[in-house]
């Protein structure tokens, strides 16, 4: 017998949450509410793409966290200066997305391994942030938030942008070579390099990719309130790598898919804010949520053992 | 004469302190079968890994056509029209079966559009080509080791290259698939394509090459037409010296039952209705065709895949190893066909390869000891001749030849009652084989009862006492030792009506 | 030790003293207002000045760096405690060694330090936000409490105040639930989200960690709630004056915090050169202010309330 | 990116790297910190580097098997409460509740051991999901408030006073310390840990028991969480919910610093107690150089690349290595 396929043991997961919530808590599914938290989830759906490509080329990078605060507290200072919000946005994205090549060069370049690689920049980056700005928000100037936009617009539009972006990468993924590329490497890099792939080109890449989605990331949240908080992104790389994981993409790279990591965030992100509908008092929600991870996992074994 | 295809000049290449080709010269003609022989580390792979651009000499040239192509690397030589069969299979175990011709044959930007129905057209086109009835989708871990190298060929084809190097493409392949792969070979010597060939069964070397290139300790001993060779030359080319009888006699007959199976089987795996009866000091062959279901019989046994159907008695007792290691405590060894997945952990140094089947045995209690252990590897580093590194080399370094000499090393070591072996002399030199088959006669004559499965007919046939035949995932015919290729063919093919038992 | 107590002597000898001064984490923008208050006036007292604490809340981490500068020899430590049981081990140790040891901000165990600057007792401090709060929604309805952890001592110890004060003074307002925000601004304002959403009679939203407000004032102006739903808490002008301003945010309450960095300093240096004494009833700071002592508390005043009418006097 | 071939012979071992910066660490802030060399100074930096160290010794044979285990702080924060639970409200004198937490704490680890031997789910999926559940568990216990303080001063000696010369965890340590490494590199579990690491079937199809095998390492790992949970409460004299937040990776720098493949196969216990000890000394120093503690972490992220720059990319060189994995890949 074959083990469920992840995606529907995940989705299986979130469709049983959903419907508890339909039953007990339907309050939870009030339009406008529902549109701020999906606006605020955009910004972590694009770094776990990010996540994504990495893993599935057998790395991981747990520094976008640390990007993703950097590139805000970056953005928001020159937004501050009073630069327009296109050459902000054009300022944060490369900013990210040297960061990201960073991180590929250490690891593609020099044969680091990631976890060593985005461990290091993680902290500096952090610390880095820490030392220069000593936690002082930035206060952003008016007519930022939601670029000039009306709330609601600015909402749908973040998770528009957020999910064409999703869909964009997704069909990239399966329908252009560079995707496949990237599953290639993580599936034997020997291989691919013996079949006239450079590993060390598609690593970098991915690396890069996924700075430049975690700037986009940072640009999307920094112009949903006036204020960025440096501390912002704490503990987004576990948010996003847990949601890839439990989405199905293999730890060990060449497997899994991004509708997948989708189900993952979207089961993740329902958790908590189910738990305050639901009542449940803040302190069982982590050993809930880990249990959920747990049974969304464990119930593609249900079918039985393979063998 | 024009130029040759290829042309290599005093090509040296180290690993560490290793030399592994200490100046070969070798030249490929176009529309010519040349034949690369050599004993296990010859350098064979190492040669043909710097013609695809895979290593990078350490000094010597490389022309094609005529002209000198700089230092190759895969890209670069893929689009002088080089394509390879490598040794050890060079797939993507998470990717379908089309993504790995495609990603191997597709050339193009990375920001081009991938064509999914083409690549699944053209997949099965080609696996047609070499006669692998494969559905396209199926990822290629899930694939047996003859599969794998059945998707390997069709990459090579699929290529259209003038250049095409086959490193033991037969390794695990059986007499048909075999007759197939030289049929698409004569083809494509006859387009005008120059084929490099190595193997390591002889015979093929008559049928099939027209020159012949001998490597012996990274140097080459010479080139020579093949028609103007005998075997027992060629061998001594090869190995230096004359080589015994290639298979050793039984010393005694075979004694009471080790193991019976009745009615075995396992649904998903496709193989039902087993019987048989294995007796003390015996050798029975498992002869058949590709996906037969040899091996996954074995993975029954051996408990890597369990029985959900009949019954397994071992010595009198009724039992079902439910994993490999209840089936090693019941006195079972198993020798896998994949030795790269699974006969060898690649990373770990040839001495604790070949010790962990025993662990209990070297080491009671649980605590290593390293100077038995050493003692112990360097003797059957001796006994098997495994060259290229000392014991503490790291498997993965061994040419493919010597890293099965260590997986078998394990096995033997174990003291089993009953041993499989799974394709035990795969990529193995004609010495070491012949040294392998004693090892295994001897073992048998002291009440080891064997099961040889094997796609080298003539060593079925040489080594055992029984035959049994294998088709559609169950036993169709035993054969006695006299059986000639012919029958066992036939039999496997579905042709025998005597089903002799 | 091998060399010369060099600091430790300087007590005595008149050569500069080095104040310790432990936050409870760095990077938090309520502690680097104290640390500025802090700098002044060690500058002012001719003192060095150490600021140092973890980069994130851990009790552990706090002992280490204590016990590191009991090693480094320093001869005030002045610690605002993330947890009072912990700590008190290592502030111990240090006073066994001869170093002076006073708390800020948060206390220790009483016998662990020998003064601590109080700002606010953690009943003031609980009763001043829950009388704000009955006071602006009239004293009934649903409120709820954001804080930064669920762990954090002070935390708990201010709910447990309001909690009481609920209870003995407001029995028609209800405390619908307890949310930790991490110390993130962002994660308060998805927290806020949310229970606007799950509780929809809720009239208030006290936030008890600095960045909380902020965040919970957005949440609420995005909810276009700004009107029905209250917000307040503890933090800091700069980061709340815009939503004050705009009506969103009601009423934010704090102390001088860089008031509160520089009488630490103070009493630190007046303790260590033993100008200030057990049992005094009040504490003269070198810069002429004079602030009462209560029992083995020096009290820093009454905490300040700020709205609509008065943030634009305070600027940091 | 190098050719297999181009790239030099290992010139030094990572070990030996490490310990060379270790010793450079500690001769920089001797230089800089008059006091930093004290006998006093060191034994605090063995007391306070014990719980992390323990973790980290934890964690070796779990990355060496290939797996990862990111729910040790969250146990060690569940450990220390239960403590607490078992001494003050169950009664227990300090021993046998230190006894009972230990077996808890395999219990615990059992949870993992079970989803990832049993049910082969993959460890950084369930270990994530415990690291939440343990966490989650200790605040459900405490409801995030409750302390356990006033532990009897006969326990606190555990944690805070000296036996024999030496901080009283010190010994502990190094107990745990010698038996992890004992068991890593003298018996045939680590060997079959290495095995299991570099190649699952491959470890299967040699009869090893790799489900005992990893069940054995998770639950080890749980038992010296909950270790390092008692003398975390004995060093404090408190249990909270809190505690041990974030010590995984830290853990998890050791280790990595220490030269173990995240991949596994490769990697040894005295690289993971020199990666411990080159992290601890930092942090430390750099308080006795009067630094703030970012600069500490500024320099944990220069101190990893370098150290591995140095120790790892030669090594990557050996041809058959990096035939597997030419790209960049943990060594
Ligand atoms: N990556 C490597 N690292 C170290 N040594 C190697 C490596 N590859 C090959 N060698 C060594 O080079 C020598 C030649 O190996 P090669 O694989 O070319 O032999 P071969 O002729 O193909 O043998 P076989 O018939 O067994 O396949 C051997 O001694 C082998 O140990
Ligand atoms: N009837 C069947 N149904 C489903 N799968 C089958 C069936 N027969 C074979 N297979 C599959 O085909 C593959 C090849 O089978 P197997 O390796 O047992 O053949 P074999 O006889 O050992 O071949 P070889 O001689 O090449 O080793 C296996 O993956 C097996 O699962
Ligand atoms: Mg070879
Ligand atoms: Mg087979």
């Amino acid at each position: 017998m074959k083990a469920w396929p992840r995606e529907l043991s995940v989705g299986l997961a979130l469709a049983a949450l959903l419907g508890a919530l339909a039953v007990f808590a339907p309050g939870f599914f009030a339009g406008p509410p529902l549109l701020s938290l999906a606006a605020r989830e955009a910004p972590v759906l694009l770094v776990a793409c990010g996540a994504a490509m990495v893993i599935v080329c057998r790395q991981i990078d747990i520094s976008s966290g640390s990007q993703f605060a950097v590139v805000s507290v970056a953005a928001g200072l020159l937004a501050a200066e009073g630069w327009p919000p296109a050459a902000v946005a054009a300022a944060a994205l490369v900013l990210g997305t040297t960061l990201g090549a960073l991180n590929g060069l250490l690891v593609a370049g020099l044969g680091l391994p990631s976890i060593v690689v985005t461990l290091a920049t993680m902290v500096t980056w952090r610390e880095g942030l820490r030392w220069w700005r000593q936690g002082a928000f930035v206060n952003l100037p008016d007519g930022l938030q939601w670029l000039g936009l009306d709330q609601t617009a600015g909402q749908w539009t973040l998770i528009a942008a957020a999910l064409g972006l999703f869909t964009l990468l997704a069909i990239a993924s399966r329908h252009l070579a560079a995707g496949r590329h990237l599953y290639a490497v993580g599936s034997d890099a020997e291989a691919a390099r013996l079949a006239g792939i450079r590993p060390a080109a598609v690593t970098f890449g991915a690396f890069t990719l996924a700075g430049a989605l975690t700037a986009l990331a940072a640009l999307m949240n920094v112009i949903q309130s006036p204020q960025v908080d440096p501390k912002s992104g704490t503990g987004l790389e576990l948010k996003a790598i847990a949601a890839v994981v439990v989405g199905g993409v293999a730890i060990a790279g060449g497997r899994g898919r991004l509708a997948g990591v989708l189900l993952g965030l979207l089961l993740l992100a329902t958790v908590a804010p189910a738990l305050t509908h639901l009542r449940i008092e803040a302190h069982w929600e982590k050993a809930i949520q880990g249990a959920i991870i747990l049974l969304a996992v464990a119930a593609e074994r249900a079918r039985g053992r393979p063998a | 004469m024009s130029a040759p295809l290829l042309e290599l000049r005093r090509l040296t290449k180290s690993f560490g302190g290793a030399r592994a080709l200490r100046g070969v010269d070798f030249d490929l003609r176009a529309g010519e079968v040349h034949a690369l022989l050599g004993e296990n580390g010859a350098g064979k792979s190492t040669l043909i890994r710097i013609i695809t651009g895979a290593h990078r000499p350490d000094g010597g040239t490389v022309a094609v056509d005529g002209r000198p192509a700089g230092p190759l690397d895969p890209r670069g030589a893929h689009q002088l029209g080089i394509a390879c069969i490598y040794q050890q299979p060079a797939l993507f175990p998470d990717l379908s079966i089309a993504e790995n011709l495609a990603l191997r044959l597709e050339t193009g930007g990375s920001l081009r559009r991938v064509d999914w129905p083409a690549r699944h057209r053209r997949a099965t086109a080609l696996l047609e080509r070499v006669g692998a009835r494969l559905d396209p989708h199926r990822e290629v871990r899930d694939l047996s080791m003859p599969e794998q190298q059945l998707v390997e060929i069709a990459c090579a084809l699929g290529a259209g290259a003038r250049i095409v190097v086959m490193d033991e493409p037969t390794a695990a392949l059986t007499q048909a698939e075999q007759t197939r792969l030289h049929g698409v070979v004569r083809e494509l010597r006859a387009q005008g394509t120059g084929v490099i060939y190595i193997t390591h069964r002889l015979e093929e070397i008559f049928v099939l090459a027209d020159r012949v290139t001998v490597l012996r300790d990274g140097e080459s001993v010479g080139t020579r037409p093949a028609a103007d060779l005998t075997e027992p030359e060629l061998i001594r080319l090869m190995v230096g010296r004359e080589v015994a009888q290639p298979y050793p006699p039984a010393e005694r007959p075979p004694g009471g039952a080790v193991l019976r199976l009745r009615r075995l089987g396992r649904r998903d795996s496709g193989v039902h209705d087993v019987s048989l009866d294995l007796h003390a000091g015996e050798i029975l062959g498992l002869a058949g065709l590709v996906g037969a279901g040899r091996t996954e019989l074995a993975r029954i046994l051996f408990g890597l895949t369990p029985a959900d159907a009949g019954t397994i008695e071992l010595l009198g007792r009724t039992v079902r190893p439910r994993s490999p290691r209840e089936a090693v405590e019941m006195g079972l060894a198993y020798v896998p066909e994949d030795r790269r997945r699974h006969g060898v952990i690649l990373d770990l140094p040839l001495a604790h390869n070949a010790s962990l089947a025993s662990h209990r045995r070297l080491f009671p209690g649980g605590w290593l000891r390293p100077a038995a252990e050493r003692r112990f590897t360097e003797d059957f580093i001796r006994d098997l001749g495994i060259r290229g590194g000392g014991p503490f080399a790291p498997a993965g370094s061994l040419s493919g030849g010597n890293q099965q000499k260590v997986a078998l090393a394990r096995w033997l070591a174990t003291g089993p009652r009953v041993l499989i072996l799974d394709e035990p002399t795969q990529g193995v030199d004609i010495g070491a084989k012949a040294e392998i088959h004693r090892l295994v006669r001897r073992l048998a004559g002291e009440g080891l009862a064997v099961l040889l499965i094997s796609s080298d007919l003539p060593e079925v046939i040489g080594m055992s006492d029984r035959i049994g035949v294998m088709r559609g995932g169950t036993l169709t015919a035993v054969l006695p030792r006299d059986a000639t290729p012919d029958t066992v063919m036939a039999a496997a093919l579905g042709r025998a009506t005597e089903a002799a038992r | 030790g091998r060399a010369p107590d060099s600091a430790r002597d300087a007590a005595g000898g008149g050569k500069r003293l080095t104040v310790a001064l432990l936050p409870k984490s760095k990077g938090n923008a309520y502690f680097i207002s104290c640390r500025a208050g802090a700098e002044k006036a060690a500058r002012a007292l001719g003192v060095d000045l150490l600021f140092d604490g973890p980069t994130d809340t851990d009790p552990a981490k706090q002992n280490e760096i204590i016990e590191n500068w009991i090693n480094l020899g320093v001869d005030v430590i002045a610690a605002a405690c993330e947890n009072r049981e912990g700590i008190s081990t290592a502030l111990r140790k240090a006073q066994a060694r001869g170093i002076k040891v006073i708390t800020y901000d948060a206390d220790a165990l009483p016998d662990a330090r020998a003064f601590f600057v109080n700002q606010a007792t953690p009943e003031g401090i609980g009763h001043t936000l829950m009388d704000e709060a009955a006071r602006l929604t009239n004293a009934e309805g649903e409120f709820a409490v954001i804080l930064s952890t669920l762990t954090a001592s002070n935390m708990q110890e201010w709910l447990k105040h309001i909690r009481a004060r609920l209870a003995e003074k407001y029995p028609r307002m209800k405390l619908v639930a307890v949310r930790p925000c991490d110390d993130q601004k962002d994660k308060a304002q998805t927290e806020a989200t949310t229970l606007l959403s799950a509780h929809p009679g809720l009239r208030l939203l006290m936030n008890i960690c600095s960045p909380a407000v902020p965040g919970a004032a957005e949440a609420v102006k995005q909810a276009g709630k700004a009107v029905r739903v209250k917000v307040i808490g503890l933090g800091l002008p700069s980061e709340n004056r815009r939503y004050v301003k705009d009506g969103v945010t009601d009423s934010v309450i704090l102390w001088k915090t860089e008031d509160l960095g520089a009488l630490a300093v103070e009493a630190a240096v007046a303790l260590a050169k033993g100008t200030l004494q057990p049992g005094a009833t009040s504490f003269r700071t070198a810069t002429g202010a004079t602030y009462e002592v209560k029992g083995d508390q020096i009290l820093l005043g009454q905490p300040f309330i700020f709205n609509r009418d008065n943030i634009d006097q305070f600027n940091f | 990116m190098l050719t297999p071939s181009a790239m030099p012979r290992p010139a030094l071992r990572h070990e030996t790297v490490l310990l060379a910066v270790v010793l450079l660490e500690w001769l920089c802030f001797h230089a800089l910190g008059p006091r930093f060399g004290t006998l006093e100074n060191s034994f605090d930096l063995l007391r306070h580097s014990a719980e992390i160290g323990l973790l980290a010794l934890a964690m070796t044979p779990v990355i060496l098997t290939g797996g990862i285990d990111l729910s040790v702080g969250s146990l060690l924060g569940l450990c220390a409460v239960l403590y607490g639970k078992l001494w003050r409200d169950a009664g227990l004198d300090p021993g046998a509740a230190a006894g009972c937490t230990l077996a808890l704490g395999a219990l615990a680890g059992g949870l993992n051991a079970a989803l990832i031997a049993g049910l082969r789910l993959p460890p950084l999926i369930v270990t994530l999901g415990t690291y939440s559940l343990f966490r989650g568990l200790a605040e459900a216990i405490t409801r995030g408030a409750d302390t356990f303080t006033n532990f009897p001063a006969s326990f606190l000696f555990l944690g805070q006073e000296r036996w024999l010369g030496l901080p009283s965890q010190a010994w502990l340590f190094a107990a745990v310390a010698a038996a992890v490494w004992l068991l890593v590199h003298r018996t045939t579990f680590g060997r079959a840990c290495r095995a299991h690491g570099f190649a699952p079937e491959g470890a299967r199809h040699a009869g090893l028991p790799a489900g005992r095998q990893l069940a054995a390492v998770y639950m080890l790992s749980g038992l010296i969480a909950a270790l390092a949970a008692v003398i975390y409460t004995a060093r404090l004299g408190q249990a909270r919910a809190d505690a041990g937040t974030g010590y995984e990776l830290l853990a998890i720098t050791a280790v990595v610093l220490g030269g173990t493949s995240i991949f596994g196969g490769r990697g040894t216990v005295h690289g993971t107690l020199l990666g411990v000890a080159a992290l601890a000394i930092l942090n430390n120093g750099l308080v006795h150089a009067r630094q703030p503690r970012e600069v500490a972490g500024l320099l944990t992220g220069a101190l990893l690349l370098l150290a591995l720059a140095a120790g790892t990319a030669p090594r990557l060189g050996t041809a058959w290595r990096a035939r597997r994995a030419p790209h960049p890949s943990p060594s």
